[in-house]
């Protein structure tokens, strides 16, 4: 995988996130965000050992994912701020992004909980003829959520082609791994049949690696994988953090975590001109996202339950007139 | 004519979409041996690949039919009891159910949710012999409640073919319902319509699932008393609001008789619409089951906390002379 | 005197019970820093052996807390998100509601569920913004929605001391109400017992968690024109028929306001128990939400989907006209 | 342990079960049952290594469980056969039998339900300084269910006293272990940290030394432990099975899985005086419990909402009179 590549989606997804904070911060994009600050070297190695027509499930910090797919980070920002021409028309915002022309089977805001939607859409595709694959994004704490080990069982069970990546950021909100995961992630990996590796989460060409093994793997019949990715999340759980100081991380474990950068690692590998022309692209390309959510209509209240039935069915209001 | 049992009609129709629609695949436990009746032949006439056979993961397999619908499938899902609707509340109410609306209408989730045996089976206890279908009403999908060996075919049929989720209960007490059918005469059932089973002129009794059957009977043995018109909703959830209104403009009173529990069970939906939109002669009654019940295993208390014809009889009565 | 606000009335109450009771336990995520602020100071107060942060293993814990509840403990168990409801829904309605009965008497178990920020969390979106308390009331566990820090302390506190399990729904719109306390007052509300916040003349308003603000905030407005009842049920699950029918025999006319989905909700109940048993002047009516809604993220469709004061004031003069 | 004492609940197990098929069949039993005859050993050697203060919770096929952790087979029978005489005053049945005096905590109509239910009254028990443990009985189908392998995630995090003993009897109802069952049982328990061990399930003193020593380690503080015992169900999954004839298992392998009897096994321990002397005592007991059973009272129908709510709340009826 070309370096400048996987730079080019890191410095998306950084980027993307700060403008997004921003945007939280000035009451553009309401009800806050899950930053992905940290983990972006994830979501580019994974996503870049995917093809368009591969589909992917993302989770409540999914924006990272969801761009290193290709969606549009300008539809994607005027999502996030409730715009009639964001990526789901405003109907999602942050924790339901999703581009299903890209295979984007959304961002979910229940954790775990995609794990069983991308067994299943991979094992359709399989049915349909497809030799497509999927990829389950989630984090350490879902490993606990009965229904993401459920679904490393049928996969296990029928060789899906789908692989489970665990973001092992070391905490589910304030849960330190350890006081929420007896055993190990890749012992529940394991203990479906599934092969399971353990990889550096900061270094985009590692996890490409570990990721485009897993996937040929997949694609050629030979069932699912687990990859666990060790990362750090440098920013809050959740925006609203940023007002209420939650003390569960010391000063010196972020300044820790925070001492390998994924866009530095990433950003080594370039030229200082390839380096500055991509992060120019980017800034440019976030300016007019800014401003396209902005500037972008909201939605009519009249329509609030436009979508609600795939038939069209009309719900009754809540008020008659 | 063929006599064709409820059961069987559920089984026909499955045959039949799964001949039509290559899309349509079935997921469920011990379906393969065909436990429950619904899917008995299914997999020698249409293969493991079509018909497949669940280890007990009842939340992922609910929503790896849902990743699966959203790529394009549509999978029937057979739950052997009711209760494994609890057990997939968040798949269901959280996941599939919501799907259209928060991707501003990218995809859709046809599945089909199919308990065969809702409700009371006799002796299986508290905790197999739910029937909740209003908790679905409530949450807003689509539910279905067939009393009828060809409205099981149709709206079987309908569910299938929806590109919303569906859930359908059989009642165990509407399984083994017969009714000469003629074959062709099998079609899909509109969702969201209702039917009247026997017209009547004094009061409407609105009856879910098999007590249908329950409320014909007293029909037929009050017919010389008062005269009853049977509206079986076939959908509790969307409800057919137009055709009950049409109903209880003819009768101006109205009974429900529904075996679930009383608290914001679909009763208290019918009776509160009533209340709100319909002229009413004489304020509307319910029988159902008690508020929070939990059936007990001896037989006698197991029949005791559901809706019985003596029950029926006694609020129609009540409603007549009010 | 003091001005306490509705979350810190639950703060408050949890370090009582806990001080009263060891058995008092307190089991959820992220309780040991107190995200939610329910739980905030318990861990330094009471240890971690008595307030235990879970891992997102929701429904092994909640099931976990039947154990403890049947071996004797008194679990408190806070729920980050309404939808964690859905989740547990089978450990809840299927485990925890049945032990009792199917059991002949002989255990029970007094777990309390808490969600403090139920509905709409602006901008949470589709999966983090229901209120299901209906479909505790159908099932029948024991479900109160607290408007009032008054009323938040003490129907925890009853809760807590209950023998069934009891979940409490402490509505985003609620938390950040305050009122003036003196600390003595606070006291354990009895379950099943509802309030009238306002008393009128011509017309009940029911109204549900933060709606009764909303219910009081009209009923001022209006007062020139109409004479409006606040009544606050408190308990959803057992209702206050009593309370009810006592002020609707005062006024003759009933709206029901509630932030839940329509169909078989518990303005359904209201209006249905209303219709059967009281005498009304006129049809009544109910402001909810609409029939299974999904909360749209964006903060103008969320708003619309939500019940609100125009809504009421419509619905109050429609019931009145007629 | 005493090899009388194992034969003898051996024994009492399959007579009860012999027994209840027969009232069943007669019409007195209603719903049918899940015949335990061929699993005996298990209950037997699990619960002879347990205290009457020790805990269990036990599965829709659980008469074993129950007679073995020392209900009186009277009242059980009773229970059975709905009769207010019966451990639950006929409310609950052969699924939810119970008996909270003898550390019972029921029998569970839903496939993996125990497994929490257990872990939490034995962290119960320890937080009131108590040196219980607590046994949770479950088959392969239930390893394939979220909230089991949740309860596995919060026993291992906790130290929990708790010991899963899984039934493994080749078949879900129908589905085979191979068919629902990805990977392995054991590295199930393994995953969550937990001593996971497969042991013979036929012989009860076999698993009677591997639950000794799992309860020892429990008892001690230890944690929890896993115990995959091999076994067969000779009889039906359901007495339905009986009439409706479902076509999953061979003639032959019947017949292989049947040659081990646990009855012979722990029969052949014994001299032949004190086995007859065991068997004749065992059947005038089973005589009694089915004299009992049959001449007991039935619940009165106005009572059927009794015991709803433990603090004595009355239901609204169904029907106003
Ligand atoms: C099933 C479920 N339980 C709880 C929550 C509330 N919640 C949202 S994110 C989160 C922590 C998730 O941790 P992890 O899986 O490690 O992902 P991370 O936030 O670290 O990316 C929790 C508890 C939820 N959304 N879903
Ligand atoms: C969660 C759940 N799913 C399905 C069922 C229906 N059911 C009852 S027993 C059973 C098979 C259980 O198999 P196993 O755990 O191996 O126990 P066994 O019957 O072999 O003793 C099934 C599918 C249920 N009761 N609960
Ligand atoms: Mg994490
Ligand atoms: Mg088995």
């Amino acid at each position: 995988m070309n370096p400048l590549e996987l730079y080019r989606v890191v410095r998306l997804i950084r980027r993307f996130e700060e403008r997004a904070i921003e945007l939280v911060r000035s009451g553009e994009i309401v009800g806050g965000i899950h930053p992905y600050i940290g983990q972006e070297a994830i979501a580019a190695g994974v996503c870049g050992a995917l093809r368009t027509d591969d589909i992917i499930t993302s989770t409540h910090r999914g924006h990272g994912h969801v761009l290193a797919k290709g969606a549009d980070p300008v539809r994607m920002m005027a999502e996030l701020a409730g715009r009639v021409t964001g990526l789901n028309k405003g109907r999602g915002g942050s924790m339901h992004a999703a581009d299903f022309g890209l295979g984007i089977f959304g961002a979910n805001g229940i954790v775990g909980a995609g794990g069983a939607i991308a067994a299943g859409a991979a094992w359709a595709r399989r049915y349909q003829g497809g030799d497509q694959v999927a990829v389950s994004f989630f984090g350490d704490g879902a490993v606990s959520q009965g229904v993401l080990l459920e679904a490393f069982n049928l996969a296990g069970l029928w060789n899906v082609p789908v692989i489970f990546v665990c973001e092992n950021n070391g905490y589910a909100t304030t849960m330190p791994v350890e006081g929420g995961v007896a055993g190990t992630i890749l012992g529940r990996g394991e203990a479906f049949g599934m092969p399971s590796v353990q990889v550096d989460g900061m270094d985009p060409a590692v996890v490409y690696e570990a990721a485009a093994e897993a996937v040929a793997r997949a694609r050629a019949g030979e069932g699912p994988s687990l990859i666990e990715c060790m990362t750090y999340r440098f920013d809050a759980h959740h925006t609203f953090e940023h007002k209420a100081r939650l003390n569960y991380r010391s000063e010196e474990e972020l300044a820790t975590g925070r001492s390998r950068d994924p866009l530095d690692i990433a950003g080594a590998r370039l030229s200082t001109e390839d380096r500055e022309a991509a992060d120019a692209a980017i800034e440019e390309l976030l300016a007019e996202a800014v401003r396209f959510a902005c500037a972008s209509p909201k939605p009519d209240p009249a329509d609030a339950m436009d979508h609600l039935y795939a038939t069209g069915l009309r719900a009754r209001t809540g008020a008659s007139a | 004519m063929p006599r064709l049992s409820y059961l069987k009609a559920l089984n026909r129709c499955l045959g039949d979409e799964m001949a039509r629609d290559e899309n349509v695949v079935v997921m469920g436990e011990d379906i393969g041996v065909g436990v429950a009746g619904v899917t008995t032949g299914m997999l020698d006439r249409y293969g493991a690949r079509r018909v497949i056979d669940m280890p007990l993961s009842e939340q992922a397999f609910t929503s790896f039919a849902t990743g699966a619908a959203m790529a394009g499938l549509r999978p029937v899902i057979e739950f052997q009891i009711p209760s494994l609707l609890f057990l997939t509340f968040e798949q269901i109410a959280n996941q599939a159910h919501k799907f259209a609306l928060m991707t501003g209408g990218q995809t859709s989730v046809p599945v089909t949710y199919l308990v065969p045996g809702s409700g009371s089976r006799t002796g299986w206890a508290g905790q197999h012999s739910d029937h909740p279908y209003g908790l679905f009403a409530h949450v807003g999908v689509k539910t279905l409640v067939p009393a009828t060996p060809s409205d099981a075919y149709g709206l079987f049929a309908s569910a299938i073919r929806d590109d919303d989720p569906v859930v359908i209960f059989a009642p165990a007490g509407a399984l083994g319902v017969r009714a000469d059918v003629d074959y062709a005469d099998l079609q899909p059932v509109p969702i969201g319509v209702g039917t009247v089973h026997r017209p009547g002129t004094d009061v409407t009794v609105v009856a879910i699932g098999h007590l249908v059957q329950t409320a014909l009977a007293v029909a037929e043995e009050l017919a010389s008393e008062v005269s009853i018109e049977v509206f079986d909703p076939r959908s509790v959830y969307p409800f057919d609001w137009e055709g009950l209104a049409a109903s209880v403009a003819r009768t101006g009173r109205l009974v429900v008789v529904d075996d679930s529990n009383r608290s914001c069970g679909i009763g208290a939906e019918i009776l509160a619409t009533a209340a709100e939109e319909m002229r009413l002669a004489a304020p509307p009654k319910r029988v159902t089951r008690p508020d929070g019940a939990v059936l007990p295993f001896a037989l006698e208390l197991d029949q005791a906390v559901q809706p019985s014809k003596d029950q029926l009889v006694t609020a129609i009565r009540a409603v007549m002379k009010s």
